[in-house]
C-alpha cells in the first residue's frame, strides 16, 4: 500500500523560520506516532502517511509556487499549512484553485477565513478573542487598573487582535489612554515606552510579534518604565523568548492556546502532558501552541481521511467539516468558516517558569500584581 | 519633561545609528562600494559578541575590541579574496556581489546560530540613572559615547595622517595612487577590513540593546544607507550628523504622528535631503 | 538587416507559438513557475529602460511593481471593478507618480539616484501602509480566479510588449538619446539631447511597463499587502536579472532572467533548505566570471574560449 | 660611458592581442634630458605605461642597474621613478595641497616636506593661490601644473612626463621648461614626451623619434632638429 | 557685418573665486575669434557660459539677437551651438561613430530624426577630421590626440552656426596641427563662425581674424592679433619673454 502523503511548505529558512521550523518539528512528530500506530484506516487496510516538506524560505511568491509543485507534480494528497496569516491567505488560494483541503495552525487572521473559501481549515482561534480571558482577569482585579494601553503591530493579524480587545476593554469599562498602532519588526519603543511612563499608564497590551516583545521588555527595563502588567499576545510561552530574556522575563503576562495538561485527553499520544514530554526528549525544547496546534492539523487530517474512508479530496474536505474529536491540543471541530473556536488562557511568566493564570472556567493561578519596580526585583 | 525624555532617548539612539553607519559611508565613500552585506556584518558582530559574553564570559564592552579584530579580519579578508577580484568592473558589480555576500553570509549565520532570539545580557543590562527627572540608560550612554568616539577617531585619521590620505587617494584614482607609490590592495582590504570592524563594534552594542537573529542585517543595512546619505559621504562627522538627526526624527515622530510614520519621516527626510543638497548635510557641493 | 538579427528573428518565430502553447503541454507546476518567471522578466526589461539604457541604477522600479498591484486591489477588492479597470488605475498611478517624483529625483547621479530611489520605496510602502482604502497593512484580498492559462498568457503578452519596446529603443534616436546620457549627461546636453526629457520618458516607459506585471501579479496571487508589493528585494532581484544577462542589450535581460528564475527554483525545490547558500554563492561566481553579463559572454565565448572567464578576472581585478 | 640610469632593451608590450611596442630599445643616462618624439599613435603613452608597469611587457629594462621585471607599479615610485601621466591623474576631490602631499614617499620629513611645497609653489605661483581648491575644478592648464608639480614633489631620480605642455600657456611653458632645467643641474633625470617637437628638441640633451613603436632615429637635440626628415614630419618646415 | 553672438558685462563666481569679472565681447557672422589667456583666466568658462553648461552669476548673453539666459544647455544646441570640452567628454562605451551619430541627430534644429542619414554624415564628419579609419572602434580605445579630433567632429556633425573649440589642438604636433588648421578653416568657409582657444600661436595667429585676452577674468585686450600680441600686458601676462 502506497503511503498518504501529506504536503507543505513552511519556513526553514529566512525571517519567519524561528518560528516556522515549528511545524516541520509538530508535523514530523505526527506523523511518525500516528504511523507507529498503525497509520490511518481506510476501507479496512492500513495506510501509512508520509511528508512532502519543502522550505519557503521566508518567501510568500516561492511558498504559492511550492504548494502548486506540491499538487501537480509531487502528487501529494492533503495539504497542511505554513506559519503566519499571510502566508496562508497567499498559499490557500492554491488548495482553493485545486480545491484540495489545507488545515493549517499558522494563521489566526480573520480575513482568512472571510473570503468564503470551502478548503481552509484552521486550527488556531480567532484572533478577535486573544485579549478575551486577559481582560476579564483584568476587570476581576481590585482596584481595576485604571489606565489601559493597548499597542499593536500593524499586520494583519495584530490589527484583528487589537479590535477584537479594544471592543473588550470598552465593554468592561477600561479607560484606553493609549491606543497606538505601530510598524511591524520595529525595534525602538522608547517613545511610546516614555509616554507610557508619563501618563503613568498601569497595564499594557502589547499585540505584536516576538522579537517586538523582546526590545519592547528589555528597553522598559532601561528606561525604568514598569506598569503594573504587561501581557503580549505572542512570545511568552515559547522558551526562546525565556532564555533569551533571562530573569527579565518574569511577570510578563501573555495567552495561549493550549497548556500541556493533562485534562486534554489525545487519541495518540495519551493526554497533553504526555505529548509535551515525548516532545521536549525529542526535539529539546518544550512545545508551546505552535506545536500542539501544529500536531492538531495532522490529526484533524486523519480523523477526516478515516471518516469519509477515502483520500479524494472533496470527500475529505467534507469530512473535514464534521470532525469533532478531542486532542493534545483542545477539542478539535471546524466552524462554518473552517476555523476552529478555543478559548485564550491568560498566563505569567513566574520564576522563569509558564504559569496558567486565568482561563475560560475562571482563575487557575495567582496572577503577579502589581509587578514590582525593576530595581527591585 | 516627556519631551525632554523623548529627545534624549532620540540623541542616544542616534549615536548608535551614527556607528552603524560609520562603516557603511568609509566603504562607500572611499572605495565606492555600495556594501549591501554591511548590516550581516553587523550582524556577525553582534553575535560575535554575544558569544564572548555567553561562551566566554567576558563583559560585553570588554568583547568589543575582539569583535572587532575578528571582523577587521574577516572583511579584510572579503576584500582580499573576493572583492578584489571584481573592483574595476562596472559599478553594479559590487552591488551585486556585497547582495550575494548578504545572502551567503545570513544563511551561515542561521545554518550555524539557528534562527533563535539572542540577547546580550549583563548584569548591569538595563540599569540607569536619574538626571534631573530624565532616565538615562547606562549602556546606551556608553554606546553613545563609543560610537562618537570612534567617530572622530576615524574622522582624524581619514583627513589628517598619511595612512588615512592614502586610502582616499586609492578611491579617488586608482592609477595616480599606485604611480604615487600607494599598494592599493593592501589599502582597499584595509579599508574594507575598517569598515567591517566598526560594524562589529556597532553590532555588539546593539546587541546589548536589542534582540539579535541571522536577519537583522537586511534592515541595519537600509538604515545605514539613511545616515550616510544624510550626513554626506565625505567627512564621518556627517555620519554623527546624519545618526543622531535621524535619532531624534524618529523619537518626536513617533511621539507626535504616530509609530507608523517612522518610516515615513527618516526616508522622506532622506530624499528630501538628497534634492536639496545631494552630497548631505554637511557633505561639499560639488 | 544583419545575419545575427535574421538569426534571432527565426529563433522567435519558432520559439513563440511554442512559449504561447506551453501551458497546454507542460505541467502546471512549470505554468505556474513560467507565469513568475515571465513576470521577472518583464520587470527586468522593464528595469532595463531606466538603468540598463539610460544609466539610472532605479531602486524605485518595485515602487511602480507596487501601485500597479495596488491599482488592481483597489480597484478589485474595494470597488469591485473588473481587472482590466485596476490594470488601468495602476498604469495610470505608476506613470504619474513616475512623472512626479522624476523632475527632483533624476538630477541625481550614480549612487545617490539609486539611494533616493531606494529611500522613496520606503516612503511609499510606509504611507500605503497607514492609507485606509488601501487597507493599511493588513492587505487586500482579491476574488480568485482559477485560470493559470490566463495569466500565463497575460504574462507572456507583457514580456513581449516590453522586450519589443526595448527593441525598438535599441534602434531609434529616442534610444541612442538615452545611451547618450548614460554614457556622459553633459556632454549628451551640450549636443542637443533633452536630457530632463528624456529620463523622465525613460522613467515613466520604464513604470508603465513594470506596473503592468505588478497588475498581473496582484490578480494572480489573490492577495497583497504593502510588504508583498512594494518589496524592495524584488527590486534587487530586477537589477540583479538585468545586469546577470547584460544592462542595456535588448534579449539580455530576458535570458537573465530566465536562467536565474530557473536556478533559484530548481534550488528550492531540490535542495530545498540550502537553496539560499547556492544561490547567493552563484552570484558571487557569476560576477567574478563573467562581469560583464550573459551578453558579453556569448558574444566573446565563442572566440575565446573557456579563457573568457580567467580574461575577465585578470582584466577587472586589482 | 657609465653604465645608463634608464636601460632598456629589446622592450615588448601592447594591449591584450595588439602588440604596440616591437622590441624597442632606449637609454637614458643620469641627469640628462632626453626628449622622446613621434606622431599619433606612436606608441609613446604606451612606452611610459610599460616602464611603470601598468602594463604586462617583456625585454630587459633596468633602472640604476637594477632589473624592474617583476616590480609592482608603486615599488618604482620608491626607487625614484615617477611619471606625470597622460590626462595627468589627479586626485580629483582632494585639495591642491593633498595632491602634491600624496607625491611624497612614506615618511618625508616635515621640513623637507615644507621645502618641496615652497619650491613647487614659488614654480607655478597660481598653485599657491588654489591650494585649498578642489583639484578637479580647476582648469585645464592648472591641473596639468599640479601634475607636474606633485611629481616633483618626491625628488625624485627620474622623472618621466607625457604630453609635458599639454594645454599650458606659453608663459607656464617657459616656467617649467626653465624648471626642468635646473633641476637637472641638481642631478634629476628627465624622460619627455612632448608634442611640441620644437620646445622639446630644444630644451633636450637627446632625442628619440618613435615610430610605430619602433625607435626610428636618435641622437643629439640640435643634430634631430636639423635633420630634413624630422623637420619634414614633425616640424612642418 | 552682423554679430551672431554677444557677451555684456558677464561674471561667473565659484564661490568665493572669481572665474570671470565683467566681460563683455562679441563675435561677428562667419569670422573666427581667437580667445587666449594664461592658464586659469577664464576662457573654458566663457565657453562654458556660452554652451550652456554653467549659467553666468551676472550678466548677459544674446546669440542672434535672442537673450540666451533662460534657453536651457540643449536647446542651444538645437539654435545652432556646438562646443568642444577641454576635458574632452566622450560617449567611452559608444563606438566612434555612434558618438559623433549623436550630434547629427540631436543638434541643430533638432537634428536629422533618420538613423541611416545621421549614420552617413556622421561618417563625413569623420572623415572630415581624419578620423574615418576608426569609426568602428569604442571611443575608449582611442588615444589622446584622436580623442580631440572626435570631439571636433562630434561638434561638427551637430551642423553649428557657432563653434566653440576648446584646445582641440592641445597634444598635436606641429605637422597635425597643419591639418587641423586646414580642417577649421574649411569649417568657416561653409559660413560657420568660430570661437577657438588655443595655447598654440602658430594655429591662433594663423586662424584668428581677432584676439580675445583674458586674464585672472578680466578682459585685457581685444583686436587684430598682430596689435594683441604687441600689447606689453598680453607679452608679460601670457607669452612670456621669449616670445617678445
Ligand atoms: N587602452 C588601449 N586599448 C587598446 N589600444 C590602445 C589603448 N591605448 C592605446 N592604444 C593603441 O596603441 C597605439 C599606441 O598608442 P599610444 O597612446 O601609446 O601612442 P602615443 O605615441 O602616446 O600617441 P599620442 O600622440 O596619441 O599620445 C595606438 O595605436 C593606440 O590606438
Ligand atoms: N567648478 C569650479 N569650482 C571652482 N573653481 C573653478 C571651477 N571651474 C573653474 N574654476 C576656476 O576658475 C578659473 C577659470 O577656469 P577656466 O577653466 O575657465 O580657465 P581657462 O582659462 O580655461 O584655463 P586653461 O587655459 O588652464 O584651460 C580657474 O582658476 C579655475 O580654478
Ligand atoms: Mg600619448
Ligand atoms: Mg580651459
Amino acid at each position: 500500500e502506497s503511503p498518504i502523503t501529506l504536503g507543505a511548505s513552511v519556513q526553514l529558512t529566512g525571517p519567519v523560520a524561528n518560528t516556522g521550523r515549528y511545524y516541520k518539528d509538530a508535523y514530523e512528530f505526527a506523523i511518525d506516532r500516528i504511523n507507529a500506530a498503525g497509520g490511518v484506516k481506510i476501507g479496512g487496510t492500513s495506510r501509512k502517511l508520509a511528508l512532502k516538506l519543502l522550505d519557503n524560505q521566508s518567501d510568500v511568491n516561492l511558498s504559492v509556487r511550492q504548494y502548486v509543485q506540491l499538487l501537480s507534480e509531487d502528487k501529494v494528497d492533503l495539504l497542511l499549512g505554513p506559519f503566519a496569516s499571510n502566508f496562508v491567505l497567499a498559499d490557500s488560494a492554491i488548495s482553493e484553485k485545486y480545491q484540495v483541503p489545507m488545515v493549517q495552525g499558522g494563521g489566526a487572521s480573520d480575513q482568512i477565513y472571510s473570503r468564503g473559501y470551502h478548503y481552509i481549515f484552521g486550527t488556531l482561534p480567532p484572533a478577535s478573542n486573544y485579549f478575551g480571558t486577559t481582560i476579564e482577569a483584568l476587570s476581576k482585579l481590585s482596584p481595576k487598573p485604571a489606565k489601559v494601553a493597548l499597542l499593536y503591530a500593524d499586520d494583519a493579524f495584530d490589527v484583528a487582535v487589537a479590535k477584537g480587545a479594544r471592543e473588550q476593554l470598552a465593554h468592561a469599562g477600561f479607560n484606553t489612554a493609549i491606543d497606538e498602532r505601530y510598524t511591524s519588526n520595529t525595534s525602538d519603543f522608547t517613545s511610546l515606552l516614555s509616554r507610557i511612563k508619563s501618563s503613568n499608564t498601569e497595564v499594557v497590551l502589547v499585540a505584536g510579534h516576538e522579537t517586538e516583545a523582546l526590545n519592547f521588555i528589555r528597553q522598559a527595563k532601561s528606561l525604568g518604565v514598569s506598569p503594573k502588567l504587561y501581557s503580549f499576545t505572542v512570545g511568552v510561552p515559547s522558551a526562546d523568548f525565556r532564555q533569551a530574556l533571562g530573569s527579565d522575563a518574569n511577570y510578563a503576562a501573555g495567552m495561549t492556546a493550549w497548556l500541556p495538561h493533562k485534562s486534554l485527553k489525545d487519541h495518540w499520544f495519551g493526554d497533553a502532558e504526555q505529548f509535551a514530554k515525548a516532545y521536549q526528549a525529542k526535539y529539546g525544547y518544550e512545545p508551546d501552541y505552535h506545536a500542539a496546534s501544529g500536531v492538531a492539523t495532522v490529526e484533524a487530517m486523519v480523523k477526516a481521511i478515516e471518516a469519509a474512508n477515502s483520500v479524494d479530496p472533496r470527500k475529505v474536505r467534507d469530512a473535514l467539516a464534521h470532525v469533532n474529536f478531542s486532542s493534545a491540543y483542545g477539542q478539535v471541530a471546524f466552524g462554518p468558516t473552517g476555523q476552529i473556536s478555543l478559548p485564550q488562557t491568560m498566563i505569567q511568566v513566574q520564576n522563569g517558569k509558564v504559569v496558567a493564570i486565568y482561563g475560560p472556567s475562571g482563575a487557575l493561578g495567582k496572577l503577579q500584581y502589581p509587578m514590582p519596580a525593576w530595581g527591585k526585583r | 519633561m516627556l519631551l525632554a525624555q523623548v529627545l534624549l532617548n532620540g540623541l542616544l539612539l542616534g549615536g548608535l545609528y551614527a556607528l552603524m553607519a560609520l562603516g557603511l559611508a568609509l566603504v562607500w565613500g572611499v572605495l565606492n562600494i555600495v556594501n549591501l552585506s554591511h548590516g550581516a556584518f553587523i550582524m556577525l558582530g553582534a553575535y560575535a559578541t554575544y558569544f564572548l559574553f555567553a561562551k566566554a564570559h567576558l563583559d560585553p564592552f570588554l568583547a568589543l575590541p575582539f569583535a572587532a579584530l575578528a571582523l577587521f579580519m574577516l572583511g579584510y579578508a572579503v576584500q582580499r579574496g573576493i572583492l578584489n577580484l571584481v573592483i574595476r568592473g562596472p559599478m553594479f558589480n559590487t552591488l551585486l556581489i556585497t547582495f550575494g555576500l548578504e545572502v551567503v553570509i545570513t544563511f551561515l549565520a542561521q545554518f550555524f546560530f539557528s534562527a533563535d532570539f539572542r540577547t546580550i545580557n549583563p548584569g548591569y543590562a538595563g540599569t540607569n540613572f536619574d538626571v534631573g527627572g530624565l532616565t538615562i540608560p547606562r549602556i546606551q550612554l556608553m554606546a553613545f559615547a563609543i560610537a562618537i568616539g570612534l567617530t572622530l577617531g576615524l574622522w582624524a585619521f581619514l583627513l589628517h595622517s598619511r595612512p588615512g590620505r592614502s586610502i582616499r587617494a586609492v578611491s579617488q584614482n586608482l592609477l595616480a595612487a599606485q604611480l604615487y607609490g600607494i599598494e592599493p590592495r593592501r589599502i582597499y582590504a584595509i579599508t574594507f577590513g575598517l569598515g567591517t570592524a566598526m560594524a562589529g563594534v556597532a553590532g555588539g552594542l546593539y546587541g546589548t540593546v536589542s534582540q539579535i537573529n541571522p536577519y537583522i542585517g537586511t534592515a541595519l543595512t537600509a538604515k545605514s544607507f539613511v545616515i550616510a546619505i544624510i550626513g554626506g559621504l565625505d567627512n564621518p562627522l556627517g555620519v554623527i550628523v546624519g545618526g543622531l538627526f535621524l535619532g531624534l526624527a524618529e523619537s518626536l515622530t513617533a511621539l507626535y504622528i504616530g509609530p507608523t510614520y517612522t518610516d515615513v519621516a527618516s526616508f522622506g527626510i532622506l530624499v528630501l535631503v538628497l534634492i536639496v543638497k545631494p552630497t548631505g548635510l554637511l557633505g561639499r557641493t560639488a | 538587416m544583419t545575419r545575427r538579427t535574421r538569426r534571432v528573428l527565426v529563433t522567435l518565430a519558432i520559439g513563440l507559438p511554442l512559449l504561447a502553447a506551453l501551458p497546454w503541454i507542460a505541467s502546471p507546476v512549470v505554468v505556474q513557475f513560467g507565469i513568475n518567471m515571465l513576470i521577472m522578466a518583464t520587470l527586468a526589461q522593464g528595469w532595463n529602460i531606466i538603468g540598463g539604457y539610460t544609466g539610472y541604477s532605479s531602486f524605485g522600479n518595485s515602487v511602480f511593481f507596487g501601485l500597479g498591484a495596488y491599482g488592481v486591489g483597489i480597484a478589485m477588492a474595494q470597488f469591485e471593478q473588473p481587472f482590466w479597470i485596476g490594470l488601468g488605475l495602476g498604469l495610470l498611478l505608476a506613470v504619474i507618480f513616475a512623472l512626479a517624483i522624476g523632475l527632483p529625483v533624476l538630477r541625481l547621479k550614480g549612487h545617490y539616484f539609486a539611494i533616493a530611489t531606494l529611500g522613496l520605496a520606503e516612503v511609499v510602502t510606509a504611507i500605503v501602509s497607514n492609507v485606509p482604502i488601501a487597507g493599511q497593512n493588513v492587505g487586500l484580498v482579491l476574488p480568485l480566479l482559477k485560470s493559470d492559462v490566463l495569466f500565463y498568457e497575460l504574462s507572456l503578452g507583457l514580456l513581449l510588449l516590453a522586450t519589443l519596446t526595448v527593441f525598438w529603443l535599441s534602434r531609434s534616436r529616442f534610444g541612442l538619446g538615452l545611451i547618450a546620457i548614460r554614457e556622459n549627461e553633459e556632454a549628451a546636453a551640450v549636443m542637443g539631447v533633452n536630457t530632463t526629457r528624456y529620463k523622465i520618458l525613460a522613467f515613466m516607459l520604464s513604470a508603465a511597463l513594470t506596473s503592468l506585471a505588478g497588475g498581473v501579479y496582484a490578480y494572480y496571487i489573490t492577495f497583497i499587502d504593502p510588504a508583498g508589493a512594494f518589496d524592495i528585494s524584488l527590486n534587487v532581484k530586477m537589477i540583479i536579472m538585468a545586469v546577470f544577462g547584460g544592462p542595456g542589450t535588448v534579449l539580455g535581460p530576458v535570458a537573465g532572467a530566465l536562467l536565474l528564475s530557473v536556478l533559484s527554483e530548481v534550488l528550492a525545490s531540490k535542495v530545498t533548505n540550502i537553496a539560499g547558500l547556492f544561490f547567493g554563492l552563484v552570484i558571487i561566481v557569476a560576477v567574478v566570471l563573467m562581469p560583464r553579463g550573459l551578453a558579453d559572454l556569448l558574444q566573446k565565448f565563442r572566440r575565446s574560449g573557456w579563457r573568457y572567464f580567467a580574461q575577465n578576472i585578470r582584466s577587472h581585478r586589482l | 660611458m657609465s653604465p645608463a640610469l634608464l636601460m632598456i632593451r629589446n622592450l615588448r608590450a601592447g594591449y591584450g592581442e595588439m602588440q604596440v611596442l616591437h622590441d624597442l630599445s632606449l637609454d637614458v643616462q643620469a641627469a640628462e634630458i632626453v626628449a622622446l618624439v613621434g606622431s599619433n599613435g606612436a606608441g609613446k603613452t604606451t612606452l611610459l605605461r610599460a616602464l611603470s608597469h601598468l602594463l604586462p611587457w617583456q625585454g630587459d629594462v633596468r633602472f640604476d642597474g637594477k632589473s624592474l621585471q617583476g616590480l609592482s607599479t608603486n615599488r618604482l615610485f620608491s626607487l625614484g621613478m615617477v611619471q606625470v601621466p597622460e590626462g595627468r591623474q589627479l586626485f580629483d576631490r582632494m585639495s591642491v595641497e593633498e595632491n602634491l602631499l600624496l607625491g611624497t614617499l612614506a615618511g618625508t620629513a616635515r621640513n623637507a616636506l615644507r621645502r618641496n611645497l615652497d619650491r613647487c609653489y614659488s614654480l607655478f605661483p597660481i598653485l599657491a593661490k588654489r591650494r585649498k581648491q578642489l583639484a578637479g575644478n580647476m582648469s585645464g592648464g592648472e591641473q596639468q601644473m599640479c601634475a607636474v608639480a606633485r611629481a616633483l614633489m618626491s625628488e625624485p631620480k627620474l622623472i618621466m612626463i607625457d604630453e609635458m605642455s599639454l594645454g599650458l600657456a606659453p608663459v607656464a611653458v617657459d616656467a617649467l621648461l626653465d624648471t626642468l632645467r635646473l633641476i637637472r643641474t641638481q642631478g634629476v633625470t628627465v624622460l619627455l614626451v612632448e608634442q611640441d617637437v620644437h620646445s622639446a628638441l630644444h630644451v633636450a640633451d637627446r632625442a628619440y623619434v618613435m615610430e610605430s613603436g619602433s625607435i626610428v632615429r636618435q641622437g643629439p637635440a640640435s643634430e634631430l632638429a636639423n635633420d630634413p626628415e624630422v623637420q619634414r614630419a614633425y616640424l612642418g618646415l | 557685418m552682423t554679430k551672431i553672438l554677444q557677451g555684456h558685462h558677464l561674471t561667473k563666481r565659484f564661490r568665493g573665486l572669481v572665474a570671470l569679472h565683467d566681460v563683455s565681447f562679441e563675435l561677428n557672422r562667419g569670422e573666427i575669434l581667437g580667445l587666449i589667456g594664461p592658464n586659469g583666466a577664464g576662457k573654458s568658462t566663457l565657453v562654458s557660459l556660452i554652451s550652456g553648461t554653467l549659467t553666468p552669476t551676472s550678466g548677459a548673453l544674446t546669440f542672434e539677437g535672442r537673450s540666451l539666459l533662460k534657453i536651457t544647455t540643449h536647446h542651444r544646441a538645437h539654435l545652432g551651438i556646438g562646443r568642444t570640452f577641454q576635458v574632452m567628454k566622450p560617449f567611452p562605451g559608444l563606438s566612434v561613430l555612434d558618438n559623433v551619430c549623436v550630434g547629427a541627430l540631436f543638434g541643430r534644429d533638432g537634428g536629422e530624426h533618420r538613423l541611416e542619414a545621421a549614420r552617413e554624415a556622421a561618417h563625413a564628419c569623420l572623415e572630415f577630421v581624419g578620423l574615418g579609419h576608426r569609426v568602428h572602434q569604442r571611443a575608449e580605445a582611442l588615444g589622446g590626440p584622436d580623442r580631440k579630433r572626435l570631439e571636433l567632429a562630434k561638434a561638427l556633425a551637430m551642423k553649428p552656426k557657432l563653434l566653440l573649440c576648446d584646445e582641440v589642438m592641445a597634444g598635436l604636433n606641429h605637422v597635425e596641427i597643419e591639418e587641423v588648421i586646414e580642417v577649421i578653416r574649411k569649417v568657416r568657409d561653409q559660413g560657420i563662425s568660430i570661437l577657438v582657444i588655443e595655447h598654440v600661436m602658430k594655429a591662433i595667429q594663423s586662424l584668428s581674424d581677432r584676439l580675445l585676452v583674458l586674464h585672472h577674468g578680466e578682459k585685457i585686450a581685444d583686436g587684430p592679433p598682430r596689435e594683441v600680441l604687441a600689447d606689453p600686458r598680453v607679452v608679460e601676462a601670457y607669452l612670456g619673454r621669449r616670445r617678445s
